[in-house]
């Protein structure tokens, strides 16, 4: 309610108008204070009637510069809040169902529990640290220590976002850090102890996620696209969030083996219903992600929330064609996989494409990330039980290379106005740098991930006895049941 | 007392339970049950994973009635859940010894 | 994270005053540049003191009106895209999950991946052609092609909405585009082959979407209320998006005949919790609906969100009366029709009606749809499965004829200020261009339904085979199982 | 769409600039009437030219005032449009889900049309009466009459919030009134007769939240923090929202007694999965709840929002920690109650307190409710079935009062800028106006509630007949079932 | 050995089992049913179209005991299933020729 | 003919199906159950309220077989269904006295 003060205050600045009646009756508040203001210069009247005008004017205009500042925070906080919104409801409902629907029923509430888990634990390990390693100013490849505990994430607006709270970039930026983690658990779902998940996660959090995203955005980063040394174009973190938790995975995968009776046992979804929910929740959260990318509600989000759903729609149709042909049926379950696939693909290139280079991209993140899920996988045979490989890394990847070739200055000049940007422009080198950053992603989250699986294995033991497998994580992780069978 | 079984389409219990009611059969209980046999199932696709399903949803009728009465049953359900289809299901039938009403303890034909 | 340049030089501009210290911390970019503007004055230091001040005052006006602008545009940017994610919320999971759990288990998935087929098909045929159908300068009955492939959809403002970039204005209305047809699929319900619905959808976007858009919402559109012939009122689509849809679901659910067992057998809702959830979601969602309509977030866009939430409160309450008068009880299933109803018929009237009289609108919606869904269509029965006829027919017919009631000026001067709007306010011409724009979009949508529902009838089928009926849509189209009855 | 015409006011306004060429395409409608101001001054050119452009800056001047008012209006009010939806999502489906879940299958209809007869019912009151008790001008303890039926509540700002229509601070406020009776169902699932149910809730409304509501944020209300006799800060209805609905919940509890069966035979939740999807909707309705509650966009806003999320990660720390230890298992439902307390503690706290601050109030509440529920409950052996008291009244209750100790001027200078807040910042007093504030709410809600349900219970009775309690809600009260067994 | 099938009302299963439990009782099978009977049924109503409403939730429990304990398990049921009103259910009993524990293939009552 | 009722674990349903396909008996009947027997359950917690679930998750398959098949059928389960650990569940027997196909009311073994 406090915000009265600071408003009424405004209302005093817009009302020192003589001639004008105030719109949108402020008028109330205005018209005394304009005395009071007019009131000192009627005493000197000895001062030229123009001279007084001027100052006056002078008076006005300075005042309206910081009214026009509070308005223009206005209307960018108001989007970014609600980004920052929308990127939570990705991870909770959103992922959590689409990846409790994709496992058995005596898993549900374990698959979810491990996403809700990273709500609540990432939060408060950003606080303590990781906020400050990810956006802290250290060397090219982490953050430092300064902002530890928040220290000094204040009101004011930062070199991240010159028109928003330092706060609203630090939140906002938190939804990345939580549902990149969570990315990774359909990789391992149905036989990870709970409590191995949350070591793993906590140290993920610290050795991957957060030099990866300092590398990509943080000042000084070494991939940072406006003054890094390899300057990689990722508008909202296909390497960052998508490269990095989508091959985690295959090394998690891995690392833990196989679930009991893979393949041989039917484990199909036990509500294609549940994932369906969650990935329409995904696609509406995407918008947040990406046009929040832009740190501001101007044209650039527009423009990344354009691409968003456009590759989104085409990599549903992708998936689906190649589906339909060879099993003769599109199904629902690919419908909304290739919708995520695209969403995953067109997140580096939002913000840099136009919606129907976001079409093209789509198609071929659809396409592409069927055949990884359905035959590569297959292939090689790893228990990359819910595809988080599959989808993630894979279309991560070529979403990131994909950018480097369509990326146009007209939309997002970022390596300055006119500049040649993606390949298609003539700027051959990018897909160099774009290659660059995804390798880098690649190395960093293959090693970072075994060595801390290693440790979390010979510690305290990454997976759930065959007994309690066999039982389901919902009972033995848990002491919980998705679904109550009788009355 | 004779105990039926009879194994139907789900798409024909309503049809079964209304025919029986009608020759008198009142009490009757109803299974959800999965069937497998002649009727061929059906493939399903998750993720490219293919799973060929060969047991359909049944349902299973249960009841048990007088010796004399057996028989119409039977019959009713016979017509009443044909659509000559392979599929349509199995009537069993066993033998009860003994049956009784939990309400007040009556015991054979009468608790029926 | 490139949009920092484009703030940056905003700093700038707002940083170029003299005596005060700018607001929220944009001064660290400020003051440089101020230097560089003041800098060129300070040579001529011949000219008067005031010309110089006047000069700088002149520049630094100039630079605010800009920066006022881009203020205007991300506060309204930022409603606007918010508003487009919740009318995308409407369809998917909204509209799914609503029409999802009414349908028999074995059709659930089927149903869903309608309204998802949507999301997907309509994107890319709306980039493709019917974008430019609709809103490119055409005739008064449909637009051209100049627009096709997005073709000169870019980031400036428009004439359609001159405070926000165009492609949002493109894809908030791509998201109405969506969920019109999706709407019609409540009709079909569970008898429909998904190969049939695609081409009949792709059609009927064509053939009846477009033209009715454009000649309600099209620049010289014949029924456009600022411009058209017969200036016909309709905020947020209630011809467009339900009249269309309605009458379009009552012709397909009479050309393709009743479900098998119809109505002899019993087929409830498999789960009323997910139509409660769905119901719930397009409540929420259709605030971006009617709200986002004003395509701006000032005044306007908050009476339509009142008059939404107010019309849906009194319908879903009209609904229940009638349903407890009649049926003794009130059911949940009755309360969020009613809800919908309400919301179908306040989409005309919001932007144009006072808070009390959208209650009243949606006091007579919720018990019109209650009979027409509960009695007429059993006298005529015909198998409108989950009655979109009923709920969006009739509601947008009624909505329609009460906004030429109820519209008043004072809220929107849709033909001037002070002029009389509604009948209430004396302009009893009003029900007539009503009355003809219902007309319009009952004529189109049947013949245009009936057309296209005869192409694709002789030529690849609308209707599953009887087996396929009985087996359901989700094995029979989609080779998937909406739950998994083991483990 | 009829927005145009006021925009393309406003584009003249801003057009009307000589040297610089506006921005963003505005252009269009400009220049035009730029030549209508200026023609007029070309005429009398005898006025020296100083005077003619200083004139001209002064017309200027005065329009870009207007034009700034309204960007910021836009800003706002985007934000509290999108908080109002948020808001309602809260109810429905939020909490629908959150409590349908976790009651039995045969009462989930039942349980879930609670609360939406709130989002009917209480609209409906509102718009008649109760918005006007509880912010219409009246004495210290209630509004008066005068906004009956929404008389005098347009589209202008208030004195409530100078910068957004008034309507857009009712339709937000009224979201309120909507959950905070939807919280007390809990206390009494599964047993009370839905007419005794809306018969409470519309007696409830008027004799207990409208006072509170009136007394803490209302215009001369006892605990108006800026005005009152008592200051009691409760940035977003602790005491208002939380302590009411949770006492009154245990008072409800108390006057019914236990259900059929109660404790002894098992009444687990009938879905988890169902509690999970509605409490993650809590958590991001919540940020409407409390970020919206600045009225604003701007810094507030955000402080918040941060201070809610990481209050909200706590405490569903503090509650599963508080559960591993006690049970050996942390379980999925028991880290969703824990957010949930957290977000009900830190509602009155946001908008006053640092990030760190609300991590600590959020782990304290997690741990705190944990005790509550588990071992007060069982102590005292009332049936608060889905716990509203142990949550909502113990959380609201302890975060009203750690909102004393950790308000902090610096974040939110309620009582003047620099002027010590909380007891921390040495405003030792201020913890007694916190307890004044919680004593007033209890007292009002214990009493009141008592009141009304004798009333009720002795004219309808509150009760369902055993065999209806029995056959559960669903079946009894709307005729209907949650889910359909067959088919 | 016997087969005692008794369908009884879903919230007496709890109490049916504990009792059973308590007579050394230990193995039974439950399957969740619908029953129809004596006892009517109730209207739905979906979009004013009417449902009525005549299976109604039972759980069925199936045990299979030795000869000497039949009776004892029966009166045991009888006694904590009984609420007195329509739709308490029944008991069939049936007799079974072999039993096999699969674990270790053990026959006969011991089996049980 | 003898009626075959094997309860089992719900993750060996697929194994003891196909060995039964396998020695030729095609057709079979599924249905959802839950088992108490030695087998101890588990604690559940929710909101801190405490319930020991004694009650698990098993699958029931029900086949009606010529007497000459019968015994290689129970043997084909008991080989398939069998882990070794206490729950692997029970195999009973008892006798049909007739069989009817409903789609063409053949009658007897032939029916099955
Ligand atoms: N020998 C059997 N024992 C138990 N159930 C059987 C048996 N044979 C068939 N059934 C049940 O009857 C259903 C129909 O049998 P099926 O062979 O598919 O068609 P039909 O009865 O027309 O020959 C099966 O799905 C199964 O549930
Ligand atoms: N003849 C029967 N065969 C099988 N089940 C029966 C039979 N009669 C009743 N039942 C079962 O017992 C339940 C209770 O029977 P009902 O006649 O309703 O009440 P009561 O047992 O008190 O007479 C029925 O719902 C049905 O499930
Ligand atoms: N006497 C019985 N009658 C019916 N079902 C039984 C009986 N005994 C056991 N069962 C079923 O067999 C399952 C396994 O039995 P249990 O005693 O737990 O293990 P085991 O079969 O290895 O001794 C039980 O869960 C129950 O479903």
């Amino acid at each position: 309610m406090r915000s009265l003060l600071g408003k009424v205050l405004l209302g005093l600045l817009i009302g020192v108008v003589a001639g004008c009646p105030p719109m949108i009756g402020i008028k109330a508040q205005a018209q005394t204070p304009a005395m009071m203001f007019v009131a000192p210069d009627v005493e000197n009247s000895q001062r030229s009637a123009e001279a007084d005008r001027i100052a006056a004017l002078e008076k006005q205009v300075a005042a309206q510069t910081a009214a026009i500042a509070t308005a223009q925070t206005s209307g960018d906080n108001a989007w970014m809040l609600t980004s920052a919104a929308l990127v939570l409801l990705m991870t909770g409902p959103g992922l959590a169902l689409f990846y409790g629907g994709l496992v058995r029923k005596k898993n549900v509430l374990g698959m979810m529990m491990q996403s809700f888990a990273m709500m609540a634990v990432i939060t408060l390990l950003w606080a303590i640290v990781t906020y400050s390693l990810a956006f802290g100013s250290g060397n090219a490849f982490i953050g430092g220590l300064h902002n530890m505990f928040l220290h000094g994430v204040g009101l004011d607006p930062s070199p991240y976002a010159p028109t928003i709270p330092l706060q609203t970039f630090m939140v906002y930026q938190l939804m990345f850090a939580i549902i990149t983690p969570a990315l990774i658990t359909g990789a391992f779902a149905e036989r990870m102890k709970f409590s191995a998940m949350l070591v793993f996660m906590v140290l993920w959090a610290i050795v991957v996620y957060s030099p990866m995203a300092h590398m990509v955005w943080g000042v000084g980063g070494l991939l940072n696209s406006s003054t890094g040394r390899f300057p990689c174009i990722d508008f909202a973190g296909g390497t960052v969030v998508h490269v990095t938790s989508g091959v985690s995975a295959l090394i998690t995968a891995l690392y833990l083996g196989k679930r009991i009776g893979y393949p041989k046992e039917a484990m199909q979804p036990h509500s294609v219903v549940l994932s369906f929910i969650g990935a329409c929740l995904l696609w509406v959260g995407w918008f947040g992600f990406n046009a929040g990318s832009a740190l501001s509600a101007g044209t650039l989000a527009t423009s990344a929330f354009v691409a968003t759903h456009f590759g989104a729609a085409a990599a549903a149709i992708g998936w689906s064609m190649a589906e339909w042909i060879r099993n003769g049926k599109p199904s629902c379950l690919g419908a909304i996989s290739g919708a995520v696939a695209g969403l995953v693909a067109i997140t580096p290139a939002s913000g840099f494409v136009s919606p129907m280079a976001a079409i093209t991209i789509g198609l071929i993140a659809g396409a592409f990330c069927f055949f990884m899920v359905v035959k590569v996988k297959s292939w090689f045979g790893y228990d990359d039980s819910l595809d988080a490989f599959g989808v993630h890394g894979a279309g991560g990847t070529i979403g990131a290379l994909l950018t480097g070739l369509f990326a146009r200055s007209a939309i997002n000049p970022v390596f300055g106005k006119g500049v040649a940007t993606g390949v298609l422009e003539g700027n051959y080198h990018q897909i160099l740098n774009q290659a660059m950053g995804v390798a880098i992603a690649w190395g960093l989250s293959s090693v970072g991930t075994l060595a801390i699986l290693f440790v979390v294995d010979k510690t305290i033991g990454l997976r759930v006895s065959e007994a309690e497998e066999m039982e389901g994580l919902d009972l033995s992780q848990h002491g919980e049941e998705g679904y109550e069978w009788a009355h | 007392m004779q105990k039926i079984e009879a194994i139907i389409q789900p798409s024909k219990l309503d049809a079964v339970k209304d025919a029986l009611v009608e020759i008198g059969v009142q009490g009757m209980t109803i299974l959800e049950a999965r069937g497998h046999g002649r009727q061929k199932g059906h493939t399903e696709f998750y993720r490219g994973r293919e799973y060929s399903v060969d047991l359909l949803p049944k349902v299973k009728v249960e009841m048990v009635v007088a010796d004399e009465i057996a028989e119409k049953a039977i019959q009713t359900i016979l017509t009443a859940a044909r659509t000559g289809t392979i599929g349509d299901g199995k009537i069993f039938v066993t033998k009860v010894d003994e049956a009784i009403r939990i309400r007040n303890d009556e015991r054979g034909e009468i608790a029926l």
